[in-house]
């Protein structure tokens, strides 16, 4: 499946833009998601942490996405 | 229980929500004004970025309101968070909450903006003279 | 650490005193607003007034401030205190405090209006439908 | 000496007055002041507690008062 990321904050300029296009399996889980990205973007694997939202809610690595998820990273948050 | 939670890209304003949170049942309300400090371990700040990726972030205040009326026996919440850039002086956030009695809204007022800080999709950019970083990005 | 520390017997003014507090070099602001509540102990409360011994109040919250600013790294106090007649949903009491983290903020704040309500001598009357009693008087 | 005593909250409704003069030996301590006022005014004895505050401080039993002091009675106090 063709999956639409969205990047905020530091996120966003490692990805050099506020969405990207990833091709993962049906079904695939969070890790594997992470996995890919840090692959292509390996300066992902320097932030302090980062998050996956599916669907507006923090997912787990076990968490399994499909095509119809709103999926975003999340860096290390700082608002306030 | 009643909530007020907003994020604006328009300047905040701070009368505006003591007049919500005020009520005839409330002994007691603490407000928690956040405000764009000149400085950042000593080093000038020049202006501020705040990103919000919305509907995740009003997800996540709802969810820090309600746990907050578990714990305490609030009466009302208010959370208003800004986004875009903001001057040194300029509010970026302001809680209010109300109570029959004080330890309650000192409580959960400071519970919301700590807890705020932790799981709100919410970044701050700081623009200093020679550059500008991401807040909390890097160890 | 500058303080502004007044008793009137005119309404208080949020927004005059959010004005005064805010400042560049300060990043939280905590805000405590006491207000009449329309009930004391389940029963319905009609007004209150508050009598103050002006200049012995004045130097108690002088003292609980200074004692904040040897506590805690805050910048700026101010103290508002009402007297006279107030009805339901009026406010007898501002404080605000600012910092540079709001750790302080929050800990001067709620240290100011607790000790507030142990030392300065000033004096609550609650007025119900069958009559007044003056708060704290009898164990 | 004579001495002027203020009285707020519940204490002027006890003394039926914004302020009471008694008469004291010069130099009398507070303990005395409050022996004096109670034998006067037995209702002063059923307060929660009630203090003396002598020139805008508090003042201890053992403290002596002088003609020209500002003398008060603080009954339990209530702001905020």
């Amino acid at each position: 499946m063709e999956l639409n990321i969205l990047a905020f904050g530091i996120a966003k300029d490692i990805f050099g833009a506020p969405s990207v296009i990833v091709n993962l399996d049906e079904g695939a889980d969070t890790a594997t998601l992470k996995t890919l990205l840090e692959t292509q973007y390996p300066r992902l694997k320097q932030l302090a942490s980062y998050m996956v939202a599916v669907n507006n809610e923090y997912a787990q690595d076990e968490n399994s996405i499909s095509e119809r998820d709103e999926v975003a990273i999340i860096p290390p948050v700082s608002g306030g | 229980m009643e909530t007020q939670i907003e994020i604006f890209e328009t300047p905040l304003n701070t009368q505006s929500c003591i007049e919500w949170i005020m009520s005839p049942a409330s002994g007691g309300i603490d407000v928690f004004i956040g405000t764009v400090r000149n400085a950042t371990k000593g080093k000038m700040v020049l202006k501020l970025e705040f990103e919000a990726y919305k509907p995740m972030a009003i997800s996540e205040m709802s969810k820090i309101t309600q746990q907050a009326f578990e714990k305490w026996p609030v009466q009302k919440i208010l959370i208003h968070h800004r986004t875009g850039t903001l001057q040194v002086g300029e509010i970026p956030v302001i809680i209010a909450v109300s109570a029959a009695h004080r330890d309650a809204a000192f409580d959960a007022c400071r519970y919301v903006i700590d807890t705020l800080k932790q799981t709100v999709p919410i970044w701050k950019k700081e623009f200093f003279e020679d550059g500008k970083v991401w807040v909390a990005a890097h160890p």
